[in-house]
Order: C-alpha cells, then structure tokens, then sequence
C-alpha cells in the first residue's frame, strides 16, 4: 500500500545557473509539519515552490500519497495551499472581498463563514477597507483567514510569521495545531522559531552547497 | 559572357537576388559557427567557476 | 477529522470559478468610476486626431474611414491589454489560480471575456458615432457594430496570448505589441473590408463570416495557449 | 520499456555527438546541389518566354521562400514536441531555428521585391501572400525578441516555444493565400498536387536548389544545435569531455 | 567620529546625479537584447497597418502619409511612456530619488531625457523609411527627421507630466493616454503639418519653429510638474 | 542652543478616514537607537514614513537639529536614509548596479567601497547576479549594505530583520551598534527584539486608540 502524505525523493533543482536543491529528499506524514531551515539563499523558497509543483526540478521526485504529483497536477494543486512571501490581495478590493474570490475559486463559501475567518484573524475592523490601505502585518493576517477557509490537507507556508505581532505569531501556531490534529499536514520555512511545540516539528536543515 | 551578365536587360534585379540570397546561405554558415563557438567559450568559463567552486 | 482526506464537498466548480474570475475583473473595473469609459476615450481621441493630423474634408475622410476605425479599436484594444494579466501577476493572483485546483483554461477564458465586455464591447456601441463622424452613411451602423464586435472578440483572444507570454517581463508594452500585431493583421484586414463594404452601402457578409471564424478558432485555441504562458511564467 | 531508447537518443550528450557526425553528411551534399543547381538555372535553363532571363530569379526566390515556411514548420513542430515531453533537445532545435528561419524570410521578401518591379512594375503590394510572408518574418523577430527579453533560458524556452506553436497558424495562410484570395502572385507551379507546370529543364535546377537549401538548413541546425545544447547542460561530466575536442 | 554631523565631502552633485539616473535608465533599456528596437518595431508595424487597413495605392498614401507617420509616433511614444516612471513606482526607487536630497527635478528631467533617447531619437531615425514606404518623395526626408525629432522631445516631456500623475494609479495605461493625448494634439498638428509640407516640397520652417516652441516650453515646466506629482504620489 | 537629533512633537496623522498618530511625540539624541513597537496596524510604518518627511501629518512638528523639517525638506532628506518594508532593488540590475545607481545619487562612490560593502553583507558571491533572482533575505541585504554606505547621521529602519537568517540579523545589530557610536541615530520598527543590548535602545510603544 502506498504511504500517505508527501514524500520528496533526492530532489534536484536548478535556478539559471545556480544548483540549488541538490539531493533533498523527505517524508512527511499525515499530522506532520517539516520546518524548513537555513541561511539565506539556501533554497527554502525554492524547496516549497517546487514542491507545489510551480518550479519543475532537474531529478527527483515528489509523491502524493504514493503518487507522483505531476502526472496529475490540477488534482494535486486541489489538495494544496501555498501562502508565499507575499500574500496575493488586490490593492482596490477589500479585505472581505479579496477572500471572497480568492478562496472562491476554490469552494463555496457563505458569509457567514467569511465573517467568522475574518474576525478570527482580528480584522472585522478593517475588513471593508481597500487592501492597498492595509498595514504589512494586516495584509499577512488576510492571508492567515485565506489559510483557515480552506481545509485542505497540504499547507505550504513561506515565512508565515513575517510581519505579524506578538498575537498574530501565536494565531500562527493555533492554526498550524488545529490543522494537524485534523490529520493536516505543513512545510514551513522560516527562520524563527515555529510558534509550536518543539515535538511536533521535524526539521529541515538546508545548506549551501 | 557580357550578355551572360546583362541577363537581358534584367541584370539590375537578377543579380542582386542571387547576391543577397547567397549572401543570407554564407552569412547562416558565419553565424552558426560563431554561435557554437560562444556557447563553448561560455560553457568552458561555466566550467572553470565551478571546478574554483569545487 | 476526516475532512481533509477527502475531496471537500463544496469544492466549487470550474463553471462557478470562472464565474468569479469574471465578475472580479467586473468589479475591480467598476471600483475606479469612469475606469470604463477610458478606453473608449481613447478610441475617439485617436479617431479625432486624424481629422486633424489628415485634412477636415469629409469625402477624403470617408474614404478613410474604416481604416482609421480598426487602427484605433486595435490599438485601443492593445491599451488596455497591458492590464489583462499583469496587475494579477504582480500581486500573485494568477499563483493562484495555477494552484486553485482549477483547470486554468477555464479562468483565463473568464478573464478574456471580461477584457472584451469592459472594451470590446463598448467599443463596438461607441463605432457608429466614430464613423458617422468622419462621415460614413447612417446605413453603414448595423454593419460597423457587427465587424467591431466580433473582430473585438478575435482581437482580445490573440491579445490574452500576447499578454500571458509576455508576463514576466518588465517593460512588455512594445514586446507585447510586437507579439501580438502581426496575429492580428487578418482581424484587421477583415474588419476594415467589413466596414468599408459597410460604408459603400454593399453586402458585407463574407468577411464578417471570416472574422466569425477568427474568432471561433480564438475561443478554441487561445486560452490553453495564455493559460499554458501563464503556468510558465510562474517558473 | 520501449522508452529507454528514445531517451537516449534524446539525451543531450547523445545529440550532441550525433550532429557532429551528421553535420558533413548534410553540408557536403548541400553545397554541391547548391553549386550544380546554379549552373543549371544561371546557364542551361532557357530564358522565358514571357518573362526573358528575369525569371531566374525563380532560382533564389522559390528556394528561400520554400525554407521559410519550411523552418518555421520545424521549428513549430520541434517547440511542441519540447513543451509536452519537456524535451531540452527540441527546445534547442527551436531555438536553432529561428535565426536561419528568418534570415531566409528576408532573402524571400528581398528577392520576391526584386522580381516584383519588373514584373508586376511595382515592389511592393499589400496583396495577402506577400503581407502574410511579412507577418512570417515579424513572428521570426517576435520569437527572437521574446528569447532575448527573457534572460532565464528555461522559462525563454518555453515561453517561445508557446508562441512559436501559435504561429503555426499563419503557414498554411501564407501557402494558400494565392489560391484563397485572387492575388497579384504566382500560383503554385511547384508545389501542388499533380503535375508541375514549368518545363524539365527550368524544373530540375529548381528542385535541386531546394534540396540543396533544405541539406543546407539541416547542416546549419546542427552546428547551431551543438551550441544550443550546451547553453542547457547542467552535467559537467560529459561537457568537459566534449569541448577538450 | 564626526562625519555624521558635517555634510559629506564626497556628496554627490545634481548633475552627477542625473547623469546617473541618465545611465541607469539607459543600461536598464540595454540590458534587455533588442529592446532598442522595439518602438522601431511598433512603427513600423503601425505604418504596415494602414495600408492593410486603407488601400495599397500609393497615391492614395501619400495623402495621408503624413498623418499616419505622426500617429504612429505618437503612440509608440505613448507606450513606451507607461513604464518611464511605473516600475521606478512598484520597486520604491522613485521614494528613494524623493529622498534623496537631490531636487527632484533634477531627476525626473534626467528621466525623461532617456525615454527621449530611447524613443524619440530611434523613431526620428526611422521616420523617413516608413515615409518613403508610405510614397513620401526622398527630398522629404530631411524635413520629416527634423519635425519627429523636435516633436517627439515635446511629446516625451508632455508625456512625463501624464506618466507622474497617473502613478498611483493601477490600470493607468489608458487613463495616460487620456491625459496625455489632449496636451500632445498641438504637438500632432504642427507636426503633421510640417511633414506634409515636406512631402509636398513645401518650406516647412514655420511648423517647425512652432514645435520647437512647444518642446522649450516643456523642458521649463515639464519636469517641475512631473516632480511634483511623484511626491504627491508618494503621500 | 536649540538640541542636536531628531524631536518629534504631539503628531497628529490621519490616514484616509482613520486617525492613526495621535499625539506621538519623542525625542532622539545624536548616538540615540528608538525602538518603535505595537501591534500590527498600530502605525508604525506611518510613523517612520512621517518622520521622513514622505506623510505630511495633520498637526504636530518634526525638528531636526532644532529647526522645523518641512521648511526645507532636501537638506532633511540629506541626512536621512529610510529602508521600508521592501528593498527598491531594479529586477533587471544586478546587486552591485543597483548599489552604484542608487547610493550614486546621493555621494560618489569608488568600485573598492562599494566591494566592501557587499562583501560586509555576505553578497559577493550573487553581487553580479540579477535582483530578479534573489532571494528574499538577500534582497533585504542588499539594503543593509547600502545603509552601510551612505553615512548619513539618521536612520529609518522599519522591520530591518525581516527575511533574514540568524547572521543576518546579527549584523544589523552590529551596523546599527557601529552607526550609534559614530553619533548616528536609529529609528527602528520591529515585532522582534532588536538585536542590541537593551540598555541602548529607548522604546516607544503605540497601541491602537
Ligand atoms: C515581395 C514579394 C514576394 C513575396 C513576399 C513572395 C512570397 C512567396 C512565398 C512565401 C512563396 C512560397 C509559397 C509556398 O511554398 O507555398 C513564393 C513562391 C513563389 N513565388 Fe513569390 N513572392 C513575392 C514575389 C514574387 C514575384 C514578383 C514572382 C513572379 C513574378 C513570384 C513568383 C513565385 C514563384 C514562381 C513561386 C513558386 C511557387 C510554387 O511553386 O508554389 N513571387 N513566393
Ligand atoms: N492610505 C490609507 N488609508 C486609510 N488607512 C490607512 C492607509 N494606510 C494605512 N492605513 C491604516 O493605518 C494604520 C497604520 O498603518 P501602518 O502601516 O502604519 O501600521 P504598522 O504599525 O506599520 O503595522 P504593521 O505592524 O502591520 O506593519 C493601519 O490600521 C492601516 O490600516
Ligand atoms: N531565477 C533564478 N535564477 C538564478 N538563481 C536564482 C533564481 N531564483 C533564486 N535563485 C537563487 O537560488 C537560491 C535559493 O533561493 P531561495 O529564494 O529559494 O532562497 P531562500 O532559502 O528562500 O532564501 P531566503 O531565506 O532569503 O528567503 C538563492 O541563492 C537565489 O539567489
Ligand atoms: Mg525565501
Ligand atoms: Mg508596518
């Protein structure tokens, strides 16, 4: 039977002319959460975008439940969430609004819902407002509802931390729990600690070279 | 020969259809190995980072 | 417990998608007042100044007329191309839609129709006063709106897959110009013999048919080729 | 199983070697079909009836325009096969292509003018054939501007390659063009089905000139090919044992 | 210890400022292999459009030889224009150059210059083989380089004021155009007027001094307005 | 003798409907480092922006050596540097171009300071490279070297430790610690503790409300 969750074999990544992953290979469980580690330039960005499926490597490969993910991306891409350095708003729409299209092109979703993200993330305040007036841990606090909405079991998390204050680093966490203990899985990549406890991670450490 | 190279009366288009068309087959002959030539040299510097890399 | 092993039963749907894909890009339009109106400006700007740059006779207009018609609708067209993928690039929108689940054929196709309500089709409403403005008979309206709209319809497909491929690119106007032109000189062709016939008050059929089919074998082909360009340009 | 052996013979090293094989196979010959034919349309061909000796400039004309359309094809196709099997080797054939495509795009235009005064007394007409040869030579400059706006080769690659598949369209535009709209040029005489219109001995130098450039395309592509492969290569192994030849 | 205090001797001066802004605008257009080319390319596209879209007669052309010619300048100016201040905009290099303690004038002028360079000049180049294609005798070349050389520095300079304000905003393309085309209409008129009188054989001095006119009193004004509208953008 | 440094008097900010400063006032010796804190939306990024000269605030006054700011705003901006959330890299210049075109305009600069700059940074290695193809922490760096550049006495630093890895951070400890001691001044909004001694850095807390 083949295993559960996402398994990464001996990848190989180029970037231009720049050998980035050479050889990174692991497996993550149902319930897991890989932290990704590493200096700057060391291919975290780089590991979780291949591993979406945006970048195409060289050699290796990238299993979902078995299955190699590219045979069939579009199903693969409908399991997964990626929240990348920057969190993908439209400057003229509204909080509401900008998870309202973003998330719905991916499920139905009720007011109702909607509502009950936002406020969970501390924007009922500012929820109305054009995303281009947000503040940067305001806009990275959208992105955490967008996360919350979609019960997908993948999430990919590109420095989720960034930005955010005291509060909104532990929503970090408290969502990061929620979604293994419902048998989520996460790949994260930061260079702080996850707001976790440290059982619950396995580590990554990327080097250069 | 003169008449040869009069074409009758169509010398003014004759040949410089053949000069440039010929001149398009040497110029793809100059290119090609110029090309080949610059991606070896760039591949040798390639190799030559690496191996200081290395 | 189980709800992320599953597909989630209120996965939406490609058609729901789309349908949002296209009623953002409305709405996003809409937001700026008189975002609308803008292309259509523009199209009676460039129809203005070859009065001015040419000569003010109407008989030497007219025999102009449907030339400087599909010039300025294609290049009024080409304007606001620039913004079909590129704002959406910037702040990682089309991300993810790549990554939505969604076969984004589909929603590129969403964001193609919504480039043509919001400029094709009023650009066709605005043609008539255009051409009667450089003096074209009032018989020749029916026949002007026709060829504009559907030659618009052609010209937003060819011009979704210049955009998409010129995604990544910084300073992509005259690249996505050059692109695109060359793709798009049969829709003028047709579009200008459409019209002139119009104008001279003869049967105009067989090259609206022609732009008809341009446009068909764009709905066909050019979202799998921009959606295929915007996977790419995402590497 | 049966894959094995297309993936060597598509895997670069394998390429790479085999066009530096080929290469004087096909340039050889080339050159002497070249060299024969000329002598054949320059001296042994009697003039034309109508047109005198101006109608050997059929002999540059009909060859280059031939390699044109027949380029982008190659290319066209060469750019599909690379998109779906994601194939670094089709990639650098497409990219090859490009430049001998257009270059023989402009000779086609050029001579085409050239024949154009004389015959039609003008040089240049918007009639449809010789406009979608134009916009032939303006997709050539638009694949190769693209390329060279994209600094990263990979995404350059298959982002030519889409717009190079899309392009595709406009070849058989431009090979019917002269028998869907009536237009000022030629109607195919060589081309068609059934039997050609010109007599042997204006025939012959003719079909040997355009063997002799399609031998001539294949040669330039694989020395260009060479170059291209090696712009792709990540492995250094293989690379350091070919250029220390 | 002290060299926080004092202004630094090794300060730069606005014109080594603007040179460099100058240089980094042209390296940037450079940079790209065949960009140069690009607004040629356009031109010469948009001049191959209107025989396609009118008629091939080249008696026919002539007559509007002119007004196609300018048309076209113009635009190819236009959307080359879009990215003279857009990028600087998204990257925060604009923000840098406000704070920089350089007159900000200084600056933009130097940016405007470049697009000039990297517009204008080329077009000016390349005017007289689309005149000539389009049936424009030879003896008016000289008088068709000198008017687009002179125009496109007014319509470069009159397009920055338009770039600078549409900055805050997204989709600006076509509200620029808007903006711009309005202020550039004198610039056309004696423009085409002064080519046509080349055409024709005609003395096309007076036009021409009036294009002058117009590019000096845009480089006075110009760059103040165009400075003042980054900073409001900035806000 | 009107005070040395930057003083900040009873600002009043409003953004859009929002009145987002109200009364902050602060004063900022020469060798003095201010540590701006709160949650996220607290106005922070507004603060610095202000403080530069970039917000025009609704009331209040903004001193530099004693003298009132916006009564001549060049020989202000002069002394000032501020690096905000992102770092105005050009996608197409590479690490070293961008130092040149950007740190040009404001004092010259020989080929040798500006290889030691990047070298202090850790970029040497990708100073040739593309901006377009770095990293997130290696864009940030780019930006520390050009603070170590230009030598003006006032820093605006908001998240300056954003994206970078442990030695990263480190060294805008030390840059800021350098810059202290030759009579600079530091203006900093973080979530994160600055990476210096406590008893260096004045704090300044805004809340919402
Ligand atoms: C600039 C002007 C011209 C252009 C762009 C042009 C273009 C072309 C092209 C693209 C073809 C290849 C068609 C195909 O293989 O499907 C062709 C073939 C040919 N052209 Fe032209 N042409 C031009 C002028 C002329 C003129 C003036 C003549 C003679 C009066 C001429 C005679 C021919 C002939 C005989 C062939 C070979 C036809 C065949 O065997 O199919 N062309 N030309
Ligand atoms: N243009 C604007 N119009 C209206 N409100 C705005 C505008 N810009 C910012 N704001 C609001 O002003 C407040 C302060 O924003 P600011 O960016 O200064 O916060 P911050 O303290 O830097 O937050 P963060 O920690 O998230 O970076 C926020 O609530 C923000 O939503
Ligand atoms: N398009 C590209 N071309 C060449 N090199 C690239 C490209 N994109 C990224 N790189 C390089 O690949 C390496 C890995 O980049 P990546 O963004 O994955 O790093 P990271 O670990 O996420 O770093 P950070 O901690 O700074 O976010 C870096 O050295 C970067 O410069
Ligand atoms: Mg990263
Ligand atoms: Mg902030």
């Amino acid at each position: 039977m083949p295993r559960e969750g996402l398994e990464v074999e001996n990848l190989h990544l180029w970037r231009g002319e720049h050998h980035v992953l050479r050889g990174v290979g692991f497996a993550l469980p149902r319930g897991g959460c890989l932290h990704v580690t590493g200096p700057n330039g060391a291919g975290k960005t780089s590991l979780l975008r291949a591993a979406c499926g945006l970048l195409y490597p060289e050699s290796g490969r990238l299993l979902w439940d078995g299955r190699d993910v590219h045979e069939d991306l579009p199903t693969f891409h409908s399991v997964l969430m990626y929240i990348g350095h920057e969190a993908p708003l439209k400057a003229d729409l509204s909080a509401r609004e900008n998870l309202r299209y973003w998330i719905g092109t991916r499920r139905r979703i009720g007011r109702d819902t909607l509502g009950a993200a936002l406020q969970r993330v501390g924007a009922t305040a500012w929820s109305e407002r054009p995303a281009r007036t947000l503040s940067a841990g305001q806009r990275r606090r959208v992105a955490l509802a967008a996360l919350s909405l979609l019960l997908v079991p993948l999430w990919l998390l590109d420095e989720p931390t960034t930005n955010l204050d005291a509060e909104g680093q532990q929503l970090v966490g408290t969502l990061i729990e929620e979604h293994l203990a419902r048998g989520g899985l996460v790949l994260a990549a930061t260079h702080h600690e996850l707001p976790l406890p440290r059982s619950r991670v396995q580590r990554l450490e990327l080097t250069h070279e | 020969m003169r008449e040869f190279l009069d074409m009758g009366g169509y010398a003014a288009f004759v040949w410089p259809s053949y000069a440039v068309t010929l001149a398009v087959v040497v110029l793809n002959i100059v290119w090609a190995r110029s090309s080949l030539a610059r991606s070896r040299a760039a591949a040798r510097r390639r190799l030559a980072a690496a191996g200081a890399d290395a | 417990m189980s709800d992320t092993r599953t597909a989630a039963p209120d996965a939406a749907s490609v058609l729901e998608a789309a349908r949002l894909v296209l009623e953002r890009d409305l709405t996003l339009a809409l937001r700026r007042r008189g975002q609308l109106v803008q292309p259509l400006a523009f199209f009676v700007i460039v129809t203005t100044l070859f009065p001015l740059a040419i000569s003010p006779e109407l008989a030497r207009l007219r025999e102009v007329a449907a030339g400087v018609l599909w010039v300025a609708a294609l290049l009024a067209s080409l304007l606001a191309l620039e913004f079909l993928f590129r704002d959406d690039a910037y702040d990682g929108t089309l991300e993810q839609y790549a990554l939505s689940g969604q076969p984004l054929t589909g929603l590129m196709f969403a964001k193609t129709a919504a480039h043509w309500l919001l400029t094709g089709l009023p650009l066709a409403l605005m043609a008539p006063l255009a051409a009667l403005s450089l003096g074209a008979p009032p018989d020749a309206v029916p026949g002007i709106v026709a060829s504009v709209a559907v030659g618009t319809i052609a010209l937003s497909l060819i011009g979704s897959i210049g955009a998409a491929l010129t995604l990544g690119l910084r300073r992509s106007g005259v690249l996505l110009a050059l692109l695109t032109l060359p793709l798009s000189l049969p829709v003028l062709i047709f579009g200008a013999r459409a019209s002139e016939l119009a104008i001279h008050g003869e049967p105009y059929v067989a090259p609206l048919e022609l732009l008809a089919a341009l446009a068909v074998l764009g709905i066909t082909l050019a979202p799998l080729a921009s959606a295929a360009a915007v996977r790419i340009s995402l590497e | 199983m049966s894959w094995t052996w297309f993936h060597r013979l598509a895997s670069p090293p394998h390429i790479y070697r085999l066009a530096q094989r080929l290469t004087p196979w096909f340039a050889w010959p080339a050159g002497a079909l070249i060299l024969a034919a000329l002598y054949g349309g320059l001296v042994l061909a009697p003039p034309d009836y109508q047109q005198g000796d101006g109608f050997r400039i059929i002999y540059m004309h009909a060859p280059s325009a031939w390699m044109s359309l027949m380029v982008y094809t190659t290319m066209a196709v060469a750019a599909a096969v690379a998109l779906i099997w994601r194939m670094k080797v089709a990639h650098a054939v497409a990219a090859s292509c490009a430049p001998i495509g257009a270059s023989f795009t402009i000779a086609a235009l050029v001579t085409g003018s050239l024949w154009g005064e004389p015959m039609w007394g003008t040089w240049w007409e918007w009639d449809p054939r010789l406009t979608s040869e134009l916009i032939l030579l303006f997709l050539y400059l638009g694949y190769m501007g693209l390329r060279g706006a994209i600094e990263d080769p990979q995404r350059a690659d298959r982002t030519s390659a889409v717009l190079a598949v899309v392009g595709i369209v406009n070849v058989p535009i431009i090979h019917y063009s002269v028998t869907w709209w009536n237009s000022l040029h030629q109607a195919p005489s060589v081309m068609r089905l059934g039997k050609p219109t010109l007599s042997t001995p204006m025939l012959v130098p003719l079909l040997m000139m355009m063997l002799g450039f399609t031998l001539f395309f294949v040669a330039v592509l694989l020395v260009r090919l060479r170059g291209e492969i090696l712009v792709r290569e990540r492995s250094a192994s293989w690379i350091r044992e070919v250029l220390s030849t």
